[in-house]
């Protein structure tokens, strides 16, 4: 159990330093990276709990295809290389502003509240006797049975997405 | 294929403007002299009357003064033996030349009009990029091909060898 | 919309497919090219500087070093000039092995000129199948001249040396003399090497996306712009100076001028050149039977040790192998030239960079410097 | 504690098989490398590497010593950690593959129920290993590959998926060692191959795309951006970039041999008609299968490095909006028409099996 434990806390302290990394990284593709480091850790977290599944598909999604996106956002914007600014002496109110220092205390209060809800909610702490044996074939099956109207109308919000994506960048041609 | 005949053109020219001379060289070519006033006209002239081909232009020193010589002839699809004409400046000084450019005209002299004055000094008026060519852009030491042209730069240590020595001058 | 910000890219001079020592400054909006401007003379070697301090004859080792990869006709050229100027006249049998040197060497370079091109669209085996072949050519120039590269084989008036004996072969040899007979790399190179440039290249669908449409060229542009010899041709003008204006014994023989269709593209260039080949094997073909038919040993005419041409000047257009070579030379009695002025076609080709590259992508560019086939010996002399 | 208890411990297991996938990508590296130099060799008329070694054998280990001599350069103006650390996160990918790929019968490091979605997702990490390289570089040509990189990698790795989808619907699990069981009972004529046809041309595109060889190795061409996103790498760093393409490569022509051909699964000699039981009737057993089985892995595997290598050295590269177009219009599309081809074809199989109908042999492939 103990190695259980560490592990966990390790993934956990990964995710959540990296999360903080991604909100103070001075320049903006460092964030992505760090993105894409807590995506990973978090993913690390799922295969902890035996769900290959969806840890694959976190990997694949968030890591891959979302910071992918992300890096080409950032790319067509007009960062191309890399500056190295000289540090500037600040003022103390600056550097706290600078410091993300709210957004540690946004982040742990918002950490108290979630362990509080998960303290006094009602959900078993014992492991649910299915959710290990949560296979491909039964989440494909109730996407298609029971969530096949949501399923569709997602994908065609998605292809809306996609066309109006495509229809915004693509160049006017005479 | 039969041998493309110029002289109606060249007649036609000394006719435009009669202080042009003009003369069949031993080697083939008609040299056409012109005064640097009727320059720009002639090869306008020229142009219009179907010598569409810039072969190139290049000047010659004279050691007393430049000359300009530009060396153009009609290409013609199924023609034979189209003589070369070359339109001839002379009289340019030697330092500060001023001629107008044919660029516009000949978009492929360009270069070689960059190149002429590259080596030769003469400036070419309504040029669109004069610059240096085959030198460096912040070459300062003349216009290599002009026939007084020094190399001002210091020598380099040339090391050569000697029997089982090496001495450098 | 607001665009985004261009890519300043700096190509060269060291890059490895700009064929030497070109600097290409280029302007990316992502990957397509907006601006283009080459930059030149890292290998000025003030040739016509040079020449100015040695006699006639010793400037034709230097021409071999303007354009490297086309050395003999290059002292074709040259030697036509002088020739031309002092009214000499070749031997018949110097003429016929010049035509055939030239001839072969048009092969040689653009074979080079292909694989370097295939070598840029990522094709390395064609790149080394050139060089296979062109290794054979070699072989047969070390006999000849004693050199590979660098000739200096043509002599004012005539060549150096009569061919030696056994290298022209008989026309049944076959693929395995191609090294060691004319006739031999003749016939290996046309029903060998011909074939397999069509099979690996030319015909294949990836190399077709890659050349054509990409960097169309209207032959009145190509006319402007003073282009010359197979990027000419490919425009669809029908001219060759050989042809045209016929300069050594060129009316001797019979061959066709290939021309691509009215706008050409980097494929139209890419068959003119192989189809060049083509026509200049025939060519060699025709100069060896008549060498083969006419023996004899009169290949230069006796000069004086010192050349003095009379005063004057003359201007020679020669086809070179990568378009028209001008030769402007003034005489002012002496034993040096007064001036030397070297017309080079991939200069003049350089120019038209800038006009074809933009709105390709930068991997057009490769292609369109691998088209026009410059050599930067030339270009910077 | 015996050996049985040991292998019974989960972190034994792990340290073992790692090491052995560790070693089967090193070694079967030298290998591709020196069979890819031979191979270019042959086909462009040359020798290839002759001196160090019997045939060059040696080569690849006289070129690793040089690279690991090799001072390791990071250029002043670079992203320091980024430009560091690119190699290694490219090695998480190539490697991780081989964690579901069966080498053998009951030979696979992590046999998991997703295992083709585990290989898409460790995928996505050589994107990220690409864009570290080219951007931490800190110069233009890196960049540029990076970019492309990323796109090329990102299309296909979609279009990938989609080929694999219909031997995924023929086997019925995303488990690569329960489709290469599926094969087997199906006998030679049943390897996914035939049936998915179209699925293993789309594949093989879709599969040198990804792994950037040529005619799609836009990210690092050496013409156009001379040498892409690994432009300032140098010494071992830049040999590790190599390994991992050649890695991947194995890593990739594995997967097709599992999900196309069958996997492991190939005749024994003991298998041949009347003289085989006699003379080769003690190769059987459990050890003899895996032996067995690695030998055909290993030789299907090596089939497809061949046809791989093959084509980088016969085929001009693409140009990045063509690939883009490939991608995109042609082979997506192939491969969705794929998935329906092999549903309808399974139903049709499903309904007319029983009937007896004559037209059912149509559909028998696909059974």
């Amino acid at each position: 159990m103990t190695a259980q434990y560490l592990s966990f806390g390790a993934l956990a302290l990964v995710t959540l330093w990296s999360a903080y990394k991604v909100v103070t990284a001075r320049l903006i593709t460092h964030a992505a990276l760090w993105m894409a480091l807590s995506f990973t850790s978090v993913s690390g977290i799922f295969l902890m709990l035996q769900q290959e599944f969806i840890a694959a598909l976190q990997v694949l999604i968030y890591a891959g295809a979302i910071t992918t996106m992300i890096i080409f956002a950032i790319m067509l914007s007009s960062i191309r290389e890399i500056r190295v600014e000289p540090q500037e002496k600040r003022s103390i109110g600056q550097r706290i502003r600078a410091s993300g220092l709210l957004a540690v205390v946004v982040g742990l209060v918002f950490a108290a509240f979630m362990t509080y809800v998960y303290y006094v909610s009602e959900i078993p702490k014992e492991a649910v006797p299915d959710a290990g044996l949560l296979t491909v074939r039964q989440v494909g099956a109730t996407l298609f049975t029971r969530f096949t109207v949501p399923f569709e109308v997602a994908s065609i919000l998605l292809l809306l997405a996609m066309i109006g994506a495509i229809i915004l960048t693509a160049k006017e041609t005479e | 294929m039969e041998p493309l005949d110029i002289r109606p053109d060249l007649e036609a020219l000394k006719a435009a403007y009669p202080a042009v001379e003009i003369a069949e060289a031993a080697t083939g070519h008609f040299d056409i002299r012109v005064s640097l006033d009727q320059y720009l006209d002639v090869v306008k002239f020229l142009k219009d009357r179907g010598f569409n081909y810039p072969a190139c232009i290049t000047a010659i020193d004279w050691k007393d003064r430049l000359e300009l010589v530009l060396q153009l002839y009609k290409l013609v699809v199924g023609s034979r033996q189209s003589p070369l004409v070359m339109v001839r400046v002379d009289g340019l000084p030697r330092e500060g030349a001023e001629v107008p450019s044919v660029t516009p005209l000949y978009p492929g002299l360009n270069w070689h009009e960059r190149e002429t004055y590259d080596m030769y000094g003469i400036r070419f008026q309504g040029h669109p990029d004069l610059r240096r060519i085959l030198l460096p852009d912040n070459w300062q030491g003349g216009h290599p091909l002009l026939k007084d042209f020094e190399d001002k730069r210091p020598r380099r240590p040339r090391l050569v060898r000697h029997r089982d020595m090496i001495v450098s001058g | 919309m607001e665009q985004t910000r261009e890519l300043l890219i700096n190509m060269g001079p060291q890059h490895p497919s700009t064929h030497g020592v070109l600097r290409v400054l280029v302007k990316l909006d992502g990957e397509t090219i907006t601006w283009a401007e080459p930059d030149i003379g890292y290998l000025h070697r003030c040739f016509e500087k040079l020449s100015e301090s040695k006699t006639y004859t010793q400037v034709i080792p230097y021409t071999d070093r303007t354009d490297y990869l086309s050395a003999i006709t290059n002292e074709h050229a040259f030697c036509l000039a002088v020739e031309k100027l002092m009214g000499i006249e070749v031997p018949e049998r110097a003429e016929y092995i010049r035509v055939m040197m030239a001839e072969l060497q048009r092969i040689c370079s653009h074979l080079l000129g292909l694989g370097a091109m295939a070598l840029d669209l990522g094709a390395v085996t064609g790149f080394l199948y050139a060089w296979r072949d062109r290794e054979k050519i070699y072989s047969l120039f070390e006999r000849i001249t004693g050199g590979r590269m660098l000739y200096n084989y043509l002599r004012i008036g005539g060549v150096r040396n009569d061919l030696p004996e056994g290298i022209i072969g008989t026309p049944k040899d076959g693929r395995d003399k191609a090294d060691k007979t004319i006739w031999g790399f003749i016939n290996y190179f046309e029903s060998y090497v011909l074939p397999e440039w069509d099979d690996l290249l030319t015909n294949n669908r990836i190399f077709q996306w890659r050349t054509q449409g990409v960097a169309p060229l209207p032959s009145e542009v190509a006319i402007a712009y003073g282009a010359s010899g197979p990027v000419l041709r490919a425009s669809g003008v029908k001219w060759d100076l050989r042809k045209n204006v016929p300069y050594s014994i060129y009316d001797r023989f019979e061959f066709d001028i290939p021309v691509g269709k009215e706008n050409g593209d980097c494929f139209d260039r890419w068959v003119v050149r192989v189809e060049e080949m083509r026509q200049s094997a025939r060519i060699v073909k025709q100069a060896l039977q008549w060498l083969a038919e006419n023996p004899g040993d009169y290949i230069a005419p006796k000069l004086p040790r010192v050349l003095k041409p009379p005063k004057g000047e003359v201007y020679i257009r020669y086809e070179g192998s990568r378009g028209e070579v001008g030769v402007h030379l003034v005489s002012d009695g002496s034993a040096n030239p007064y001036k030397v002025k070297w017309r080079s076609p991939c200069f003049t080709h350089l120019q038209l960079l800038p006009v074809l590259a933009p709105g390709h992508k930068l991997a057009d560019m490769i292609a369109i410097i691998g088209s026009i086939d410059i050599v930067l010996g030339e270009v910077d002399r | 504690m015996s050996l049985a208890d040991l292998w019974a411990q989960h972190w034994f297991r792990a340290f073992v098989t790692g090491s052995l996938v560790l070693v089967f990508a090193l070694g079967n590296f030298y290998i591709t490398l020196w069979l890819e130099r031979k191979e270019s060799a042959w086909i462009q008329n040359r020798l290839g590497p002759m001196r160090a070694g019997p045939q060059g054998l040696l080569q690849v280990l006289a070129d690793l010593f040089k690279l690991l001599q090799k001072e390791d350069i990071v250029p002043r103006n670079v992203d320091r950690i980024l430009f560091l650390i690119a190699p290694f996160i490219a090695h998480i990918p190539a490697l991780l593959i081989f964690l579901v790929v069966p080498f053998g019968p009951n030979m696979v490091v992590a046999d998991y129920d997703i295992g083709i979605i585990m290989i898409a997702a460790v995928t996505s990490y050589a994107v990220i290993a690409t864009f570290i390289a080219g951007w931490g570089s800190n110069n233009k040509y890196s960049l540029l590959g990076a970019m492309r990189g990323a796109a090329q990698m990102i299309s296909y790795e979609v279009t990938l998926v989609m080929s694999v989808i219909g031997v995924v619907m023929m086997a019925g699990s995303l488990k690569l060692s329960d489709i290469v069981l599926a094969q087997a009972e199906r006998g030679v004529l049943g390897w996914y191959l035939f049936p998915q046809f179209i699925g293993f041309i789309v594949y093989l595109i879709a599969s040198l795309a990804e792994l950037n060889r040529a005619p799609f190795d836009l990210m690092e061409a050496e013409s156009e951006l001379v040498a892409g996103y690994h432009t300032e790498y140098s010494g071992f760093r830049f040999a590790i970039f190599l390994l991992v393409e050649y890695v991947h490569m194995i890593a990739w022509s594995a997967i097709a041999a599992t999900l196309f051909l069958g996997g492991w699964v190939g005749p024994t000699p003991a298998d041949i008609p009347v003289i085989g039981p006699k003379l080769f009737g003690w190769m059987t057993g459990p050890v003899w299968d895996n032996v067995w089985g690695f030998f055909w892995f290993l030789f299907k595997t090596y089939l497809l490095i061949f046809i791989l290598i093959w084509i980088r050295w016969t085929f001009p590269r693409v140009r990045i909006d063509q690939l883009m177009d490939l991608g995109w219009k042609f082979l997506l599309p192939v491969s969705l028409f794929n998935i329906f081809l092999t549903g309808v074809m399974k139903y049709g199989w499903n309904v007319l099996a029983e009937s007896g109908s004559p037209l059912r042999w149509i559909f028998w492939l696909w059974r």
